[in-house]
């Protein structure tokens, strides 16, 4: 980065801007705080003044949209949408948008340190070969079992360089964890989904293509799974047929995002969306005529109303509406799975799609397609494989622990104690590139670059119907004194020799990218095809990536799953709170948006709250405890307590306590740390029978502390609550 | 000289009343009059200077270093935020011209309509109309965003053939309160010839050549005088109609814009009378004030002459009554929705005391205590009587303005305005205000002594051969 | 003839100043030869004198005239010169040109009347004129100058009509 | 240089249909007030962030804010119902109250695109323009936002500085005292008309679009020409749920928003 | 004691030292502004004379001027494609500088003159395209030696040509007249 005056740094010197420059001509040349730099040679496709754009991935959540960066004289300026990318077809979220800020971060951690001890901030730079030399060291001094690596949720090339590299010299297989993982409860998805496909695979609801969607807490608009897609669907679904406007219910305790888009919000009693899912089922069948299916034998409609504290009118209203549907859908996800009974609930609402026979159909549900170089759908660790995951750390299993792109410190809950198990590991080396809190307990830190300097591909989990491995490509030189972790791994494999010198052959990892993606060569009709790899890895990063071009769906496989019987039980709570405890994910930040302060800055979208927690609480109960907005407040669970601002929020069960996960960050850049408060503090180990955590099973009590901190908000309080117009 | 007439004696005086009470009929020898206003201007005591001191230090700080605070910080300083753009700074532009017009009500007006107990404070009310400008063009600039380039709204002539948009409120604001403020000074320093030359005569040192140079080498030929009297009636009828000018346009800057209890067509002379209503007021106090610190000044400013004030102050206080009701009613009754929610919003929104004091110190105040004549005539009564209605005033002012701009016809967007450091800038113009007004009494005679002998002359009897006429030289 | 002297008589009030101005009148002295300097304004009338012209107020009218043309160029002007379209109002605002060019005319007819009495009375002159201070106290004085000749016979008169003093004037700085 | 004295804008007849070039038409059935637009906005146009306290005190400096309000706060909470959200930015009126109020010409009517336009280099920061918005669609730089090092840091941390890399050339960057809003992306229009002009061409419908409407997930934004019965976006603006807001003020928004519900 | 000093000053001698005080403070300020307006120094002390007396067009050396909105500079290898069979470039201590910095690798550090402040948006093709050359804006360079300036690049002088090159074809003056069209 030359360190020349550009234009643009006149700004900078001239603290950015209109009236200084206009002072500035007036009294004289302004040319004098300006230099003009031509290139010595002038690199290719950069015409003077004209911008270039590169096509690159999305790395701010696992879902993997294709992005296209205007780039100008060397400077990443705008992220567009890849219009070819079938995921997100040109489209991004506000995240996608800001991802820029990540790349320019005053935070970033700008060279390979050593930390002097964990935990504390003082480190001390060291140079790239030593850095190699220690992971090499690493690789080398330690029994292959005795290595483990922790990654991020995107399958992305990396993951697939530690598979080969942990295969071939007998390490332990890369787990991959994220908080959002964890809150969308991808490890009860796929098992339910067995149970419709007989398969293991995550499932794809093609909502664009149905007339009804009935929604048992999924917030497909907020950050579930691959929000782009989702939103778009839910697009086609209002508006996508002139004649015909597709009607959307949501089953949520509290009105999140998504259900603030639903023809109607349904609140009822947390845990019990299983019950409703089966009685729903049986007044279909009912209505439907035929036999009643097994499934859906066991749960009497009228105590699962009083139950879930939903009247028998509106699930018979569901139930007609779902039976009147051309191509009704039902879609499980959100708090409905974070419950003990996560996956009873999945299953029961895939059976309800079974019994309206839409399973592969379009406006159905379907098993997203695997990539062309994957045998089976490897699903991210579950917080239950995180927690004995956590138990083998504490145990002194591994000596060498190697973290990339997760921060477990802040995304798993505390009861799920890493910080304290990772004393039991010799040596962590983090390949972090902001200094967050698991960089902060890591001996060593080798900064990655940041999404958009790097190479790599990512094969898109789901929301398309299509296989599709979307390629990335630096749109920019590095900002910073920081190296890929592949060229890092690649580079100590060498040093390490032997096995590890054996499985990767390469120089570096433009060269592992290469063969990789020249196995898709041979693919069948493909986006594109070339004659020799290198123009075929041309087209890879021209395009953005390589997707088939037909529809491959996965429907049914041979399990029958009406005629399994499903327990109608009611999720167990564990604490001793009388209020339902439900964090969810902000929508503008999910777990990695804290250190970007556009993020921050821009509200949520039911709350308008900015840059700060929340807890959402119904104006009713505040009345009772006597709380009013912008009170601090103390919410205690089993396992911890925090304390936050109260936002009165009318949308929301009485008897219901919410909070977005999201800020609470200790380290991580100064526009995280020490804002807000982290929700996971209060979730103890309680999981659901797929191993995910009932992140929505917690009770909690609520203490008035008396004090008072105001929220930042984008609405004003007057207009909107006190002295609104009728 | 002791006078060969008898004073003039008024037809309907009752019985008790001693005709020398009033200042017209208890005339003195112009030197010993000359040397009472000489001596109150000379006779400086530590009292002075330390209240000067204050207001010094209070300038300095309040105004000179938070407006320096808020130029090199930008706005974001001040309280001001969306929607409520124009916060305080705003309400001091109309309060300081509404003070600014009692001086060109009291000056010109009364001298227009020959209301003889003008005379002696024409030239005190003349000097808060131009310091009142000041106050107000101060705050015009501060409330700018980019104050340095304010330039542009001149319209002279530039390289960049820009001119400033004459469709705009604030341009017929520029150019009313500048045109208002020459001539105000004009009209302030023409009455002040004759009286420089007095002193010119009567001073040594420093004063002497101050005055020399005021005095402009005024002797008071008969050419001079012609000139001056003939310059000062022009003014004295040029003037009102700009008065009337300045505050009508300051209200159109409110009621031209399309927003909910602003864009109201009774704003114009709903605001003039705002303004004469807070201008009678601060005249007032400015009187007791005179009264009670100048030496001599006791025999210039009289009861009558608070009798006269009072009286203006009930009629005005009753015309601002009769218009604000009207601005009430109206939107009211048959208004929009908007409308009928700024309303709500001033009487039971979280600022509703504020709307009852405005009433209270406005309405109540003034119709209680100014139509008894004896209450009227004791001067410090009066003075704090307007203070109340200043304070009504302003606040009135502050529920246009402020809580005006928090209703707009988008809910989303309602927000409190908490004032930030425009207090210490408004609490710095008073300051500067109290400071140039005492400054210049050291400097300026506050009472136009000429005018006060020539009104006393005008009332003796003369005996011109056998009968006994008033030579009112000035009455037809 | 020989030459002129210039008396100054100081007179205490209105009668005897009327007389003097008429004893004057009767040795020959013409109403422009005089001249009445004093304290307050005094009419024409009450000393039986003309009362003085004066052009103060034709210069404001042509002031008002330059102030009004400075106002119309300001509304109608401006547009000309560089077109900018604003909010659907019309290019040349009639409405907004009355109240720009009452302002600007007032300000003209003001700032003249104002110069006017500057031009008029020949202000500010700082050379040294005929003039007593006791003037400023309430005096009313006559400034007249007589042939060198029968100057006792004009100082006589005047005294006998009541004056306080007739002492030749000398031009002194004020 | 001949001023021809019919041209609407002499004769101010308001009565001329809506015309103007661009517009847009937002579907509140559509829109997931998921941000997206906010954010590409601030993205592309150099929008500063403004920190928490300001942004509380409603100084956010985004140019557009995504509206929402109640129905039914006053019954049972499960009656509750939060309206479509409604994305608001400049309506670029025809009759745009904002213009005739500026003293300085800063806020003008572009007579070629017939948008409203906001020139921060003669701006002097008076506000009457964002008080006379009925949108409430203007904001202002209250502080230095833009200059990073300035506002957040108290030593003037050089490192800061490496946000400004981000800046878009093609947009000025404001300073304190300068009121600003949504220009419709005045650059790209500008780009894509440059563009046009250069192969002699009108500029296609499509061609090219505002960072709102291309970042939009749900596509609830559609940018194009008004004036051009076929593009999308007038077709979109024919539909019955096709209203403007605060319409009988006269202001002629070239924004049409569609009511959600069926 | 001040009187006495006043006192001098009245006489003419005191007169004469007034004056001189007067003009040295006077000539101070006119030699302050005239720096300002001086344009800095340039690495090379480049004769454009020199090369447009050979023919060189403007656009090879400046390509971007008909193709966006900046004109672009000639990077290194294009000066070095004739200079270095030019023998004066081994030894002439003028050209030294672009020597060192091809050989080093460095870039020359070019001062910009023509230059218009931030926010305003200069496009130089739409220019050309309405087929002004670039000696309208940029004087005759061939008797130019460093570039300076022709005139101050001010609105006013900008406008003047705007207009008049629009004359009186309404649609294209309200274009060019109009705030967006630089300014955005």
């Amino acid at each position: 980065m030359s360190q020349q005056f550009s234009r643009r740094d006149f700004l900078k010197l001239a603290g950015l801007g209109a009236a200084t420059t206009a002072v500035l001509t007036g009294c004289g040349p302004s040319s004098r705080y300006v230099k003009r730099e031509p290139y010595q040679q002038m690199p290719e496709y950069n015409a003077i003044g004209q911008s270039t754009y590169y096509a690159t991935t999305c790395r701010e959540c696992a879902a993997g949209c294709g992005l296209i960066l205007r780039t100008f004289q060397g400077r990443a300026l705008k992220v567009e949408g890849n219009a070819n990318h079938p995921l997100n077809l040109g489209k991004t979220c506000a995240r996608g948008q800001a991802t820029l800020q990540g790349l320019y971060n005053p935070d970033r951690v700008t060279d390979p340190v050593k930390r002097a001890s964990r935990g504390s901030d003082s480190t001390q730079p060291m140079d790239w070969d030593t850095a190699v030399q220690t992971v090499a060291d690493a690789l080398t001094n330690y029994k292959p079992n005795e290595i483990a690596f922790l990654m991020g949720t995107a399958p992305d090339h990396l993951f697939d360089l530690v598979t080969d590299l942990a295969n071939a010299a007998g390490m332990n297989a890369p787990i991959r964890f994220g908080a959002l993982s964890m809150f969308e409860a991808r490890a009860t998805l796929s098992k339910a989904a067995e149970s419709l496909f007989g398969q293991a695979g995550m499932p794809s609801f093609d909502l664009g293509g149905a007339d009804v969607v009935v929604s048992f807490g999924a917030n497909f608009l907020e950050t579930w799974l691959s929000p782009v897609s989702y939103t778009r669907e839910y697009a086609r679904m209002r508006r996508g047929n002139p004649k015909q406007r597709g009607y959307f219910i949501q089953f949520e305790s509290r009105m999140s995002q998504t259900a603030s888009k639903a023809d109607e919000w349904i609140p009822l009693r947390p845990g019990t969306e299983g019950l409703v899912a089966l009685a729903l089922g049986r007044l279909v069948a009912e209505a439907k005529g035929g036999s009643l299916p097994r499934a859906f034998s066991g749960v009497d409609p009228a105590e699962v109303a009083a139950a879930a504290d939903v009247s028998l009118e509106t699930l018979e209203h569901v139930a007609h509406m779902i039976v009147s549907a051309h191509t009704p859908i039902a879609v499980p996800g959100g708090s409905a799975l974070g419950q003990s009974n996560g996956q009873t609930v999945a299953e029961a609402v895939l059976a309800l799609n079974a019994l309206v026979e839409n399973v592969g159909k379009s406006g159905g549900v379907f098993l997203s397609p695997l990539s062309p170089n994957q045998d089976a759908y490897h699903q991210p660790a579950s917080a239950k494989e995180m927690q004995d995951f956590v138990n083998q750390m504490a145990s002194g299993k591994f000596k060498v622990l190697f973290i990339h792109g997760v921060n477990p410190v802040f995304e798993l809950p505390k009861s799920i104690d890493f910080k304290g198990a990772l004393s039991g590991v010799e040596q962590v080396i983090s390949f972090a590139t902001f200094p967050d809190e698991t960089a902060l307990e890591a001996d060593y830190v080798f900064p990655d670059h940041q999404g958009l300097e790097s190479w790599g591909y990512q094969r898109v989990v789901t929301g398309t119907s299509q296989q599709v491995i979307s390629g990335a490509q630096p749109v920019v030189t590095p900002y910073f004194n920081t190296r890929a972790t592949a060229d890092v791994l690649i580079a100590a494999a060498q040093l390490a020799g032997g096995k590890f010198a054996a499985t990767l052959p390469f120089k570096d990892e433009v060269e592992f990218l290469n063969s990789k993606v020249s196995a898709l060569m041979g693919e069948a009709d493909g986006s594109f095809t070339a004659p020799d790899p290198v123009t075929f890895m041309a087209y890879f990063q021209q395009y953005g990536g390589w997707w088939n071009k037909s529809d491959v769906r996965v429907s049914a496989g041979n399990s029958n799953p009406l005629n399994r019987n499903i327990a109608g039980i009611e999720a167990d709570f564990v604490g001793s709170g009388e209020y339902f405890f439900l964090p969810f994910v902000s929508p503008s930040l999910a777990e990695t948006g804290a250190n970007k302060p556009t993020l921050q800055e821009l509200p949520d979208p039911t709350t308008t709250v900015m840059w700060n927690t929340w807890i959402e609480m119904n104006p009713e109960t505040a009345k009772e405890l006597g709380i009013e907005n912008d009170d601090v407040v103390k919410v205690v669970s089993d396992t911890g307590e925090v304390e936050a601002s109260v936002y009165l929020y009318p949308a929301i069960r009485p008897d219901v306590i919410a909070m977005p996960f999201g800020q609470g960050h200790t380290a991580y850049g100064q526009f995280a740390a020490g804002r807000g408060v982290n929700p996971s503090d209060l979730l103890g180990a309680h999981f659901n029978e797929a191993g995910d955590l009932a992140f929505a099973g917690t009770k909690v009590t609520i203490q008035k502390t008396g004090k008072k901190r105001q929220l930042s908000r984008k609405e004003g309080l007057i207009g909107v609550y006190e002295f609104r117009p009728e | 000289m002791t006078s060969l007439a008898k004073p003039l004696a008024r037809p309907h005086a009752e019985e008790h009343e001693d005709p020398r009470e009033h200042l017209m009929h208890d005339p003195l020898p112009r030197g010993k009059m000359n040397e009472m206003v000489m001596e109150a201007m000379h006779e400086t005591n530590w009292k002075f200077w330390v209240v000067t001191g204050i207001l010094a230090v209070l300038v300095a700080t309040c105004l000179g270093y938070a407006w320096y605070y808020l130029i090199d910080k930008g706005l974001g300083v001040a309280g001001v935020n969306m929607p409520v753009f124009w916060g305080i700074f705003l309400v001091d532009v109309v309060f300081w011209i509404g003070i600014s017009h009692a001086g060109t009500f009291i000056s010109a007006i009364l001298r227009v309509l020959k209301v003889e107990s003008r005379r002696p404070f024409t030239r005190a009310a003349e000097l808060m109309t131009t310091f009142g400008l000041v106050q107000a063009a101060i705050s015009v600039f501060m409330h700018m965003g980019r104050v340095w380039l304010s330039y542009w709204m001149a319209p002279i002539p530039n390289e960049r053939m820009i001119w400033p948009d004459f469709h705009s409120p604030l341009m017929w604001d520029f150019m009313a309160i500048s045109t208002y403020l020459l001539c105000s000074t004009m009209y302030l320093f023409l009455p002040l010839i004759p009286d420089m030359a007095m002193a010119r005569d009567r001073s040594t040192g420093w004063r002497k050549t101050l005055y020399k140079i005021l005095g402009l080498g005024f002797r008071g030929t008969e050419g001079e005088w012609k000139n001056l009297t003939t310059a000062m009636n022009l003014f004295a009828f040029a003037i009102i109609p700009v008065m009337f000018s300045v505050h009508t346009i300051v209200s159109w800057d409110f009621a031209m814009a399309s927003r909910p209890g602003w864009s109201s067509t009774v704003f114009g002379p709903y605001f003039v009378i705002g303004a004469l209503h807070s201008g009678m007021a601060a005249v007032a106090i400015v009187l007791f004030l005179l009264r009670s610190t100048m030496k001599h000044y006791k025999y210039f400013i009289r009861p009558e002459h608070f009798d006269t004030i009072g009286m203006l102050m009930l009629l005005v206080s009753m015309a601002w009554a009769y218009f604000y009701f009207n601005d009430y009613i109206v939107p009211w009754y048959g208004g929009d929705v908007w409308d009928k929610l700024f309303q709500e919003w001033a009487e039971k929104g979280p600022l509703w005391y504020l709307w009852y004091t405005m009433l209270f110190c406005n309405i109540v105040v003034p119709w209680s205590i100014l139509w008894n004549k004896k209450w009227r005539r004791t001067p410090w009564l009066l003075a704090s009587a307007g203070i109340l209605i200043n304070v009504g005033m302003w606040l009135e002012r502050y529920i246009i303005i402020p809580e005006g701009l928090t209703i707009n016809r988008m809910p989303f967007t309602w927000r409190l305005y908490i004032p930030g450091v425009e207090i210490a800038l408004t609490v710095g113009m008073f300051a500067l205000f109290l400071l140039l007004y005492m400054l210049a009494s050291r400097v300026i005679p506050l009472i136009p002594v000429w005018e006060v002998q020539e009104g006393q002359e005008a009332h003796l009897l003369r005996k011109i051969g056998k009968a006994e006429i008033p030579t009112l030289s000035e009455l037809e | 003839m020989s030459e002129t002297i210039t008396f100054l008589a100081m007179f205490e009030d209105f009668e005897p100043a009327s007389l003097g101005v008429e004893k004057l009148h009767d040795l020959g002295l013409s109403d422009d030869d005089m001249n009445v300097i004093s304290g307050i304004p005094i009419k024409g009338a009450i000393l039986g004198r003309p009362s003085a012209i004066t052009y103060v107020s034709r210069i404001a009218m042509v002031g008002a005239l330059l102030g009004m043309a400075f106002g119309l160029f300001l509304i109608y002007g401006i547009p000309y010169l560089y077109p900018l379209l604003v909010g659907g109002q019309p290019i040349f605002p009639i409405p907004q040109g009355i109240i720009i060019t009452f302002e600007m005319t007032m300000l003209g007819l003001m700032g003249f009347a104002f110069i006017g009495m500057f031009v008029d009375s020949g202000f500010p002159s700082y050379t040294p004129k005929e003039y007593t201070p006791e003037i400023s106290d309430g005096k009313i004085a006559i400034l007249f100058s007589c042939p060198e000749s029968d100057q006792k016979k004009f100082v006589d008169a005047l005294t006998k009509a009541g004056a306080e003093s007739v002492v030749p004037a000398e031009a002194r700085h004020l | 240089m001949s001023t021809n004295l019919e041209l609407p804008m002499f004769t101010n007849n308001s009565e001329a249909e809506l015309g103007g070039r661009w517009g847009m038409v937002i579907d509140k059935d559509l829109c997931t007030g998921c941000q997206a637009c906010v954010a590409a906005c601030s993205m592309e146009n150099n929008v500063p962030f403004v920190g928490e306290e300001d942004a509380g005190y409603g100084r956010s400096m985004q140019w557009i804010r995504i509206e929402r309000l109640w129905e039914g706060l006053d019954g049972d909470y499960r009656e509750v119902k939060m309206t479509d959200y409604q994305p608001l930015m400049c309506q670029q009126c025809h009759n745009a109250p904002c213009e005739p109020v500026c003293p300085v010409y800063a806020s003008v009517h572009s007579m070629s695109e017939d948008l409203n336009l906001q020139v921060y280099n003669r701006c002097v920061g008076t506000r009457y323009c964002a008080n006379n918005c009925p949108y409430q669609a203007r904001v202002f730089n209250w502080r230095d936002y833009a200059d990073y090092r300035e506002t957040n840091t108290a030593d003037n941390d050089p490192r800061w500085s490496v946000f400004q890399n981000q800046l878009n050339p093609d947009v000025t960057v404001r300073r304190r005292g300068v009121m600003e809003k949504c220009t419709f992306c005045i650059q790209r229009i500008h780009q894509a008309e440059n563009q046009a002009k250069a192969e002699g061409r009108e500029v296609r419908d499509g061609e090219f679009t505002t960072a709102c409407a291309q970042a939009c997930p749900a596509n609830a934004i559609v940018f194009g020409r008004i004036d051009d019965p076929e593009s999308m976006v007038s077709l979109a603006a024919e539909t019955s749920r096709g209203s403007r807001l605060h319409e009988e003020l006269r202001t002629m928004p070239r924004v049409t928003y569609l009511a959600g519900g069926a | 004691m001040i009187k006495k000093f006043f006192a001098w000053l009245k006489q003419p001698l005191g007169l004469i030292a007034v004056g001189i005080v007067f003009l040295a403070l006077f000539s101070a300020a006119v030699y302050g502004i005239y720096t300002t307006q001086q344009s800095p120094e340039q690495p090379i002390q480049f004769p454009h004379k020199t090369h447009v007396a050979f023919g060189i067009q403007c656009l090879y050396c400046h390509p971007g001027a008909n193709k966006g909105p900046a004109a672009g500079l000639p990077s290194q290898t294009k000066c070095w494609g004739c200079h270095n069979q030019i023998v004066k470039t081994r030894d002439s201590a003028l050209l030294a500088p672009l020597k060192d910095a091809v050989l080093s690798g460095q870039s020359i550090q070019w001062v910009p003159v023509a230059m218009v402040p931030d926010f305003v948006q200069f496009n130089h093709r739409a220019h050309i395209a309405a087929g002004k050359n670039c000696e309208d804006c940029h004087g005759d360079l061939s008797q130019m030696t460093i570039y300076e300036n022709p005139q101050v690049l001010n609105m006013g002088w900008c406008i003047n040509c705007h207009k008049q090159s629009a004359g009186d074809d309404q649609a294209l003056l309200t274009k060019l007249t109009d705030c967006g069209t630089c300014h955005y």
